[in-house]
């Protein structure tokens, strides 16, 4: 039976309807494709939103909750911190180098978007067991491609957390956590703002590369997965370099209204979305958008995931500003169109149109809630008496035996190959609770953290995501810095199954108290569905990534034992 | 002893950065003609067998195995008398 | 005492070098980009810092060779100016034959980036003149591409002009293959010309010059140049 | 258009880690005839030019420029219409 093209981008029937009835007709081909790469799981959030509104946002730290690129919090002295987590799973699982530095990327440029300096990294990665060659592999790429992409960009990678389980083997994590500094009134934002103004295309040229990465992104991985991708997308951590200059040094003059990242579903996530968030319109022309390959067509313009690319929405009359920093840099910049009143996007091509929606409907995907049901594992773990486990005769073999586990043992030799020192502001380095850096010319400095135990949160997601945010918060109350906020990475199975639903919302449930309790707000984060194979579901894994302030940097204290003959003392419960 | 000379490239559709950095340099260096640059890997491997049909499927394999990722990448290959 | 600090689009210790001569140890510095040809005039001495010049995809340091800043310098070195590359620099320095031999990728084929004992074996150049010969010292590394190789010609000469400044080294000062973290030919961290004013080492003295980073074993790099310079 | 296979080797004396890397890996593969293992780069430039004499100069130059680190290595090319 021949598929429809509504099933052809992902939308169901009942999608599709809705869509007919926004634009009070039939879209076409492109309109379609446009509202499939929006409405899918990863750009639309479709599942998840009507949950993740219950977080707690706010706080007398928060300057930028959810919504954004993202999120900012206040550390005083007029300085700020912005920091999010972003997944990168499907992509590794396929091309692990790749897979994982365009992860990286994409989260650097997230931060610098909004203004912030990057200035640190940190990286969850959850495989299968060592001992298949498969799973192998996958470390050795995605290990060398965070390192390939964050090293070459300059950005330390300063933290992280690895763990190796059977249940990752088909469908391993690749969390990827950025962290930048900003003064605190030069914030920018998404938006498209301002009638007239121009909007430009910066960075890269375009590609077929990474064509559908949304809708990837959206599925269970399945042996076709490889197939379903035109291509793999590659990153250019040169390329990245110069545009995060280039975009730092635009900020310094005030050409710029808006600006985004062009992430998954490329020009067409952020053009609605600049547009959606401002209440403008937007219009732009796909003739002028730079290309790499012959022949694209509109579609494929309009969806390519090629990386290092920015829209950039800039004042009326101050172009010339634009074209001169980028050409310092040796980088593209084009006006594509400009922002209108009508509340559209508009795609043109050679001034002819092709697509006309409402930019709202597009960054606006349905929202659901699907049937939950409580797995049996819980009940079943709740059973459990620790005290059935009996005394090991021989402890020294016990230690052996867990000090030669890789889930315990020294990630030394990850994060060696992770240039953890550039921009000489690391000051406890990796391998120790949290790590923490300095802020040169202030006596401040920031800790950060990543985390999380996929383990306990299948047994019991509601307590275990609790447990998670208690580890974040000791490690970096064990530096000496004081906890402010997370993000989050969520990652789950496929959503349309009620057990996995029900992790996920008890995922919620449970943060929502934590984050109250810890007063550590989400600033905003991820939510990555679908990490399934036919072998089944990954274990909930929520990763929580947290900041802290330390006023006073020389009180930090690390892990390590200071001198001969000092007491060691236990203390908590 | 045979040699084979082994090229490993990739794919048209997947962007090659290293290849644009060498194109943009051989510009700015003067060679106003060249229109694009890939960039490949180019491995030699000796073989300590005599019958060439051999040796292809040999090469073939390894190729496939472990020196082509055909996620992104292709290959093609020589084989001569050393 | 004015020092330079050349800065390729890709390059990421820039300010790393900037604030160890600013506000470490407390002399002028300055930016130079990469596209400029002025003359390096007023200058004492010019750093190459580390980073990935132009992404250094082809070979490290391949395609900084042909930028504009480059003749500057090599015109500044051959007039006797002191000119230091650190990491990538030192890459640049070689492809620019300002420096012998040239730096493959390590051997064991990954990134590292670690603290590093490296031993002083020439204390009689600009760079290292307030070491005491055979001391050891912690220069962090963090290369993928610091394996240095020459030919066995070339390295006789190196010897017997004492152009092997830095090697690889264990805390004891022990060279052996144990002890060297990239497989460089003699454990070489670090090689000055004949002339010994234009100075390539792997490790990174900038991430060493400040207590608060844990260690200021590098920081003598540069007191070094500054010592050297105010005595000439 | 002309297309311009170049091959940039490491020269015999300068050691190869990656290619003993892959060595050791086609061995553990069960590849065990293979006797050694070179890697080198294989860069294919696409030509605006139709004269086969002047393409080859170019790229000869091209590979003295840029492409190739005497220090360590050495090149040699083919050239081919497209
Ligand atoms: N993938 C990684 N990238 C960078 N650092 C890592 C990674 N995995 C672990 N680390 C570092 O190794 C140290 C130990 O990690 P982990 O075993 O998770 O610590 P703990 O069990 O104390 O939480 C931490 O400092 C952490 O930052």
């Amino acid at each position: 039976m021949k598929k429809h093209l509504y099933e052809e981008v992902g939308l169901t029937y009942d999608e599709y309807k809705m869509i007919v009835e926004i634009l009070g007709r039939e879209p076409n081909e492109l309109e379609l494709n446009l509202f499939g790469v929006m409405w899918s799981e990863h750009c639309g959030y479709k599942n998840s939103k009507a949950y993740l509104k219950n977080l707690p946002t706010k706080g007398g730290h928060i300057l930028q909750g959810p919504g954004e690129n993202a999120g900012i919090v206040d550390i005083g002295d007029g300085y700020a911190v912005c920091f999010k987590v972003e997944s990168h799973n499907h992509p590794s699982a396929v091309e692990p180098y790749e897979g994982a530095a365009t992860g990286v990327g994409g989260i650097i440029r997230d931060i610098f978007t909004m203004g912030a300096r990057p200035i640190a990294l940190l990286d969850s990665l959850k495989f299968g067991n060592l001992n298949d060659n498969r799973t192998k592999y996958l470390f050795e790429g995605v290990v060398a491609g965070i390192a390939g992409y964050g090293n070459c960009v300059g950005i330390p990678t300063v933290g992280g957390e690895t763990t190796f389980d059977p249940v990752y083997k088909n469908n391993i994590l690749v969390n990827v956590m950025c962290v930048g500094i900003m003064k605190k009134d030069k914030i920018f934002k998404g938006v498209a703002q301002g009638v007239g103004n121009s909007v430009f295309y910066v960075g890269h040229t375009t590609g077929r590369d990474g064509m559908g990465g949304a809708t990837f992104a959206s599925t269970d991985l399945t042996a076709e997965s490889e197939e379903k991708r035109s291509a793999v997308q590659v990153g250019d951590p040169f390329m990245e370099k110069l545009l995060l200059e280039a975009c730092l040094e635009l900020f310094q003059t005030d050409a710029v209204v808006g600006i985004q990242d062009m992430g998954a579903a490329g020009l067409t996530s952020s053009t609605c979305e600049t547009a959606a968030r401002a209440g403008t319109g937007i219009e732009i022309d796909v003739a002028l958008v730079p290309k790499r390959e012959e022949g694209m067509n509109p579609i494929e313009i309009m969806l390519s995931e090629s990386q290092e690319r920015m829209l950039v929405i800039v004042k009326k009359e101050r172009e010339e500003e634009v074209y001169k920093i980028f050409e310092k840099w040796g980088l593209h910049a084009v006006k594509i169109g400009r922002v209108t009143d009508d509340g559209m996007l508009r795609v043109l091509d050679n001034g002819k149109v092709l697509a006309e929606v409402p930019a709202k409907a597009l960054a606006h995907a349905p929202a659901y809630v699907r049937e939950v049901k409580e797995p049996a594992i819980i009940k079943e773990a709740e059973k459990f008496d620790v005290y059935s486990i009996p005394q090991p005769n021989d402890l020294n073999e016990v230690i052996c035996k867990m000090i030669s586990n890789p889930n315990l043992a020294s990630k030394e030799y990850i994060y060696r190959q992770y240039d953890h020192m550039v921009r000489t502001d690391t000051v406890i380095r990796p391998g120790h609770d949290a790590s923490l850096l300095r802020i040169k010319g202030t006596k401040k400095g920031i800790a950060v953290t990543i985390d999380s135990n996929g383990r306990y949160c299948y047994l019991n997601p509601y307590e275990g995501v609790q447990l998670v945010l208690a580890e974040s918060y000791r490690n970096i109350v064990a530096v000496g810095a004081k906890p402010l906020a997370i993000t989050d990475g969520l990652n789950f199975g496929n959503p349309h199954y009620p057990e996995i639903y029900y992790q996920f919302v008890k995922t919620i449930e449970g943060m929502k108290v934590a984050c109250e309790y810890f007063e550590t707000p989400v600033t905003g984060g991820n939510v990555s569905f679908y990490n399934q194979s036919e072998e089944g579901a990954i274990y909930p894994t929520p990763v929580i990534g947290m900041i802290g302030r330390i006023d006073d940097i020389e009180k930090a204290v690390d892990i390590s034992f200071k001198n001969e003959g000092d007491l060691v003392a236990v203390i908590g419960k | 002893m045979l040699k084979a000379e082994i090229f490993v490239y990739l794919k048209k559709s997947i962007s090659d950065p290293p290849g644009i950095a060498v194109l943009n340099s051989l510009k700015s260096l003067g060679f106003d003609n060249v229109e694009k640059v890939r960039m490949g890997k180019y491995i030699v491997v000796y073989l300590n067998e005599n019958d060439i049909e051999k040796a292809k499927e040999q090469v073939k394999l390894m190729c496939e195995k472990l020196l082509c990722n055909p996620v992104m990448e292709e290959y093609k290959f020589n084989i001569s008398e050393e | 005492m004015k020092f330079g600090v050349v800065v390729f689009p890709g390059s990421n210790c820039d300010s790393d070098c900037f604030h160890v001569i600013k506000d470490v140890i407390n002399e002028d510095v300055e930016y130079i980009w990469h596209d400029s040809d002025e003359k390096l005039t007023g200058f004492d001495c010019i750093i190459l810092p580390g980073g990935f010049s132009y992404g250094d995809y082809l070979r490290a340091g391949a395609i900084a060779r042909f930028s504009k800043v480059m003749p500057r310098i090599e015109e500044f070195a051959h007039n006797g100016g002191l000119v230091i590359g650190i990491c990538n620099g030192f890459q640049i320095l070689t492809e620019s034959h300002l420096l012998p031999g040239a730096l493959i990728r390590n051997k064991n084929l990954k990134f590292i980036c670690s603290d590093q004992y490296v031993k002083v074996v020439n204390t009689n150049t600009p760079f290292t003149n307030l070491y005491t010969k055979g001391e050891v010292i912690n220069l962090p590394i963090a290369h993928g591409e610091g394996n240095y190789v020459v030919d066995e010609e070339t390295l006789k000469q190196m010897i017997q002009n004492q152009q092997i400044v830095l090697q690889y080294c264990d805390k004891y000062g022990n060279v052996n293959d144990e002890t060297n973290p990239n497989g460089s030919i003699l454990s070489i961290a670090g090689v000055c010309n004949k002339e010994k004013n234009v100075f390539g080492l792997m490790p990174h003295p900038e991430r060493s010059s400040e207590k608060i980073l844990g260690c200021e074993d590098g920081k003598r790099v540069f007191l070094s140049i500054v010592n050297f310079l105010k005595s000439r």
